[in-house]
């Protein structure tokens, strides 16, 4: 029998498909290479893998170069070039403590223990479009590209945590020390729920919606955030940083035979510790809480978005819907892809509701609608009523 | 004979405290706050029966334990201790807190109703008059819409809903109104036992008047047991024939109702009768 | 890489086998083979499943798609329809990578198929007891209407308390006049859940009531499985004295064969095609149709 | 070491992979949906040693499971068999009362009264569990309707009163049991928890059917 084309659609989609292909290698420019995409737009894609849920940065870029910049879209190749993948072993649990730091700052605190470390960020450039001569921008970058090549020590992104400890202590450690703070460090969690393998729901533990969060889509995270500062909601108020890091944390593996861990590599993660001042009248008011974020890639926004909404699923303990928002809601594949298929037939549907539309009109429902309003005083004889629902005892 | 309600021992305590709070605190005491723990001992030792077609008044100024006493018997809150039967479950051989709190539920359909203070809190004030009845109505079975009218109209007339308004949603009635309409699917479904709390408290006073008088025709007609929460004895006086006087968390008087009214024995029940008839 | 060799995983041997053209590795599919089993055993319940990524929106068939690919083995023919079409956008894209990543033969002729994967219709004719419906849903929870909180919504699942889905239909017939519920109308599965269907419309309900084939429900996005068994009652939610209503229009019959007219004695679900003089009326179901007119049925 | 290495290699014939997977979990749906209909099992490669109910594991199972596997009469059997699941699929062996799947290799009636069922809340929870029986022409008859069942009828599926009646017990709608039972002729049928198992001789005593 073979493969049985319907006519129309296949041949609708196949030149749709074609259009793409043509314009995708078409464009009146130089092959975009995938050193360009994670070297030179690095921010888009950390983006990427953290909500492909991948860390992959190859294939992230090639991701984003198929996707033509569509982020949701890249972040859908990712996650859908996963799901063919075997699941072969579990990690194990990395330890952020020890995350070397390539960036860190602790807002709460002038003098804190550790340095603190402004690194590569965006946070204090001027935002001024830089309308420079095009050829002195390639040269330059071809300078510096090149000085860097010859004495990488010099770097000084890569490098910049290089004459301090590698792992300062955290602020927290210091106002846990001193009994100022909760310790929300929990060890009852030991296997980390994976939100690839189970279907979350609100309940499920807080693993999993910490995971959810580091997946979801930066903008929505932050919008949940902002929303519940200004909107309606009001489930929020604004935290202190007690400390943002971004840097490479070291991500182990057990042998399936040995049961030894056995290092995989590094991927760069972002960590966010928020500290909450509790004012809820059942709440603890002498000590601080804790929110915690952690991303993969350099994404501080949605870090610390994660954080706040971390503390705050504390505090309202599952009762007000947050929980329900941030495990259901804030997925961009989920949500753009529900809005997306509004765009396909619904004709079956549509010819439904027109019927009722009709139906609606007919005098029998119109008759039925006025009977209602003025309704008959009722011929009812209790005991028969009472007689067609028979209220048996309860035997447990 | 079973009676309809009984409760034994009933006891609820919030907070960190335990069951070794409750020395210190009661009317002897003058507190329901535990000295040791900082626990809050709301009701403690609450024993008593209604019987079939008898109404139970609940006395006591707020913060007396009264309502804690109602939400631990409908279900609505945990009692720490004690033990609530209902002849209509096993004959009362069946302490309601063994059952799964999905049977509990199950109980609000037809065995225990409840009357609230807040219209809100016992009807859907988006649903019409008569769609909250049918909730109930659907809840026990019940699958015939002309027969789900018919019922939800009878229980409109008898409850003084006009029936012009039944398909009209909650939210647009009055006070008096709503509390009507929680009357009527209360009833739905000819439960054995209703718990009124505070029903008329909040309503202006000659619709608070009529709205008992409604109720005291109600619980004389249909003869179901009734357990009226209230602070106030004129409405305690004209629904009930016995009452429990509450005070820190305890009973601390009991009797039938016109005598204790007449002749209140503890100081603090006499204080309550001295105000209500001041 | 020998059998014996210890430094190998059993896990990596039982995964080496995965070809790289197929959109689930065999651990996918034997996660929603479990959720499958547990959907059948437990009618209309909404099993929870991991629900990996597909290639084709969340939205646009993922848990279809899913179920289709860990059900279709080496004998199978797979018929993928959307609206009731074949030619359908969203069929033609699904059953060109089901084909291409399983090799599996498809067919357009319900009759022919095993597997027949579904967006929005039932098949005109009654499957047997040799095939399975897979149903790709958008919605898969019918009480959302009432009742907004999940925690909430489980619990009335796990109770069977509905009542507050009956007073909805209460309402809406006290508002109405009639139930205005269009498709995906909410039924009573084995007298225990209530269950969403797809939105296929009311017309297609009573294929699913005691059929003999299996019907599976996915939904990609919200991560569930559900199932009909063969012969399990299917009971759309009405009061005993308001029939349940199905699409009918007055007077309406396919332009092409003729299904609704009075002399074709035969009715299928209709669909319009606007037009400035009324508009014309044709079956959505383009295979039945087209065989009703291949086979001589209708003078062309 | 050599029963590890025997376990290793009896493993190597049960690893159900692509199309042998698919083929054993499509007999495995189709016996589910159509309870108590006897369906033939696919031909494979697996060591005739093995025991046939080892299959719903074996297709099934995979790292985030677990499983258990029961037989009283024979440890080594019983421990082999686990071996060869665990190689062949990577699962976890587990508690009764915990396990994904079970297998049960001498239809102990104990054993359904073990094992977990799921509750309201979560029915997904309730077990897979295989059985191993001899033949499905003995056992007590039953009379089995429910969902997937046309019309009630009655049958012997190789098990005995008690451990029917045991599962009868535990099998209590959405939660319960869902049981495959295996017979040596290269058999399988299913009794789902949404079966309603009638055990014949107290049907009469009640008068039904």
């Amino acid at each position: 029998m073979g493969y049985v084309a319907a006519r129309g659609g296949t041949e609708a989609i196949a030149a749709a498909e074609e259009l793409v292909r043509r314009s995708r290698l078409n464009a009146d420019a130089s092959w975009l290479e995938l050193d360009q995409l994670t070297e030179r737009l690095r921010y888009l894609n950390d983006r990427v893998m953290g909500e492909g849920g991948l860390w992959a940065p190859q294939l992230a870029a090639r991701a984003i170069r198929q996707a033509e910049g569509d982020v949701i879209e890249a972040a859908h190749l990712l996650r859908a070039h996963r799901s063919t993948l075997p699941r072969l072993c579990e990690l194990i649990p990395a330890d952020a403590d020890e995350l070397r730091p390539l960036r860190r700052i602790v807002p709460a605190f002038r003098e804190v223990p550790g340095p603190q470390l402004l690194g590569r960020t965006l946070d204090y450039t001027g935002r001024l479009l830089d309308l420079g001569d095009e050829d002195q921008a390639r040269a330059a970058a071809a300078a510096a590209t090149a000085a860097a090549a010859r004495h990488p020590e010099d770097d000084p992104a890569e490098n910049a945590g290089a004459t301090e400890p590698p792992f300062p202590e955290r602020l927290l450690d210091v106002l846990r020390r001193t009994d100022l703070a909760v310790d929300r460090r929990r060890d009852d969690d030991p296997e980390p729920t994976d939100i690839s393998q189970v279907a979350v729901r609100p309940g499920i533990g807080r693993s999993a919606v910490l995971s959810v969060m580091a997946r979801a889509e930066t903008g929505a995270l932050v919008n949940l955030w902002y929303r519940n500062i200004l909107g309606p909601d009001n489930h929020l108020h604004e935290v202190t940083l007690g400390e943002v890091r971004h840097g490479e944390l070291p991500i182990r593996v057990r042998h399936p035979r040995t049961g030894n861990p056995v290092l995989l590599g590094h991927l760069r993660a972002t960590e966010v510790e928020a500290i909450e001042d509790l004012d809820g009248a059942d709440e603890d008011r002498t000590r601080f809480d804790v929110g915690y974020g952690l991303v993969a890639g350099h994404n501080e926004r949605k870090a610390i978005a994660m954080a706040n909404l971390d503390i705050a699923l504390h505090r309202d303990h599952s009762d007000s819907g947050l929980e329900q928002s941030v495990l259901m809601t804030t997925d961009g594949l989920d949500a753009s892809g529900f809005l997306e298929h509004l765009k396909l037939p619904h004709y079956v549907t549509f010819r439904s509701m027109i019927e009722r539309k009709q139906a609606m009109r007919t005098d029998r429902a119109r008759n039925e609608r006025k009977g209602r309003r003025h309704h008959p005083a009722p011929v009812v004889t209790p005991a028969a009523e009472q007689a067609a629902v028979p209220a048996g005892e309860v035997t447990p | 004979m079973t009676p309809a309600l009984r409760v034994d021992g009933l006891g609820k305590i919030y907070g960190p405290g335990t069951t070794a709070d409750v020395a210190g605190t009661g009317p002897g005491f003058n507190r329901v706050v535990s000295p040791t723990s900082g626990g809050i001992v709301a009701a403690w030792d609450v024993s008593f029966e209604v019987g079939p077609g008898e109404a139970l008044g609940v006395i006591g100024e707020s913060g007396s334990g009264k309502s804690t006493v109602m939400r631990c018997i409908c279900g609505d809150e945990e009692p720490t201790t004690g033990s609530i039967r209902l002849a209509s479950v096993d004959g009362g051989g069946t302490d309601l807190r063994t059952l799964s709190p999905a049977r509990r539920r199950a109980l609000r359909v037809d065995r225990l109703a409840v009357v609230y203070q807040d219209p809100a809190e016992g009807l859907d004030l988006r649903l019409s008059a008569g769609g909250n009845v049918a909730e109930r109505l659907t809840a026990a079975g019940w699958r015939n819409f002309g027969r789900i009218r018919e019922r939800a109209s009878e229980l409109m007339l008898r409850t003084d809903v006009p029936l012009d308004r039944m398909d009209d949603p909650v939210r647009e009635f009055s006070g008096g109104m709503r509390q009507r309409v929680q009357l009527a699917k209360a009833l739905a479904n000819n439960p054995p036992v209703v718990l009124l709390d505070e029903p008329t408290t909040g309503l202006d006073a000659s619709v608070a008047a009529s709205v008992l008088d409604l109720i005291r025709d109600l619980l004389e007609e249909l003869g179901v047991a009734a357990v009226v929460v209230s602070h106030d004895f004129a409405v305690i006086e004209m629904l009930t024939q016995r009452v429990v006087v509450m005070h820190h968390g305890r009973i601390v008087e009991a009797g039938l109702t016109d005598q204790l009214l007449e002749d209140p024995q503890h100081p603090y029940s006499q204080r309550l009768v001295g105000a209500a008839r001041g | 890489m020998t059998l014996l060799d210890p430094t190998i995983s059993p896990v990596a041997l039982l995964a080496a086998d995965t070809s790289s053209r197929e959109l689930l590795d065999e651990f996918s599919k034997r996660e929603i083979r479990r959720a499958v089993l547990t959907a059948v055993a437990v009618p209309g319940y909404q099993v929870p499943f991991a629900s990996r990524e597909m290639p084709v929106a969340r939205g646009w068939g993922s848990g279809g798609l899913q179920i289709t690919l860990a059900l279709v083995g080496p004998e199978d023919t797979v018929k993928v329809i959307d609206q009731g079409e074949d030619a359908g956008v969203n069929a033609a894209n699904l059953r060109r990578l089901i084909a291409d990543t399983t090799g599996v033969d498809t067919t357009t002729v319900a009759g022919e198929a095993t597997i027949v994967q579904t967006r929005h219709r039932v098949p005109e004719d009654a499957l047997g007891d040799d095939q399975i419906l897979v149903l790709q849903v958008p919605v898969p929870e019918p009480l959302r209407g009432v009742e907004r909180d999940m925690t909430e919504l489980r619990r009335m699942h796990a109770e069977g308390d509905y009542a507050r889905m009956w007073v909805s239909l209460y309402e809406d017939l006290v508002r109405n006049g009639v139930i205005t519920q269009t498709t995906g109308y909410p039924c009573l599965v084995g007298g225990r859940y209530v269950m969403a269907t797809t939105p296929i419309p009311r017309w297609d309900i009573p294929k699913l009531h005691r059929s003999a084939h299996l019907s599976l429900f996915g939904a990609g996005r919200e991560k569930r499985i559900y199932a009909v068994p063969p012969h399990t009652d299917v009971e759309p939610l009405t009061f005993d004295d308001v029939p349940f209503e199905v699409e009918r229009t007055e007077g309406a019959s396919c332009h092409r064969c003729g299904a609704g007219s009075p002399d074709s004695g035969v009715e299928s679900f209709l669909v319009e095609l606007p037009g400035t003089e009324g508009g014309r009326w044709v079956c959505s179901d383009t295979d039945w149709c087209n065989r009703r007119l291949s086979s001589g049925m209708v003078a062309r | 070491m050599s029963a590890a290495i025997d376990a290793i290699r009896l493993a190597s014939t049960a690893r159900l992979q692509g199309s042998a997977s698919t083929v054993v979990f499509r007999v495995l749906l189709e016996a589910l949906a159509r309870p108590g209909r006897p369906l033939e099992l696919p031909e494979l490669a697996m060591d005739p040693r093995l025991p046939n109910a080892l299959l719903l594991p074996l297709a099934l199972a995979d790292l985030g499971t677990s499983f258990w596997v029961h037989g009283l009469y024979d440890e080594r059997e019983r421990k082999l068999a686990a071996d060869v699941v665990r190689e062949a699929t990577g699962a976890r062996l587990a508690a009764p009362n915990v396990a994904t799947f079970v297998v049960c290799l001498d239809g102990d009636p104990s054993v359904p009264s073990r094992v977990r069922i799921g509750s309201e809340l979560a029915p997904e929870a309730g077990v897979k569990m295989a059985v191993q029986v001899e033949n499905f022409a003995t056992g007590a008859p039953i009379s089995i309707t429910g969902p997937g069942i046309a019309e009630a009828f009655i049958t012997t599926v190789g098990l005995d009163r008690a451990f029917l009646k045991a599962l009868r017990n535990r099998n209590q709608p959405p939660v319960g049991i869902d049981t495959w039972v295996f017979d040596r002729h290269h058999r399988v049928l299913a009794l789902p928890r949404s079966t309603r198992i009638g055990v014949v001789d107290d049907v009469a005593r009640e008068g039904v059917n």
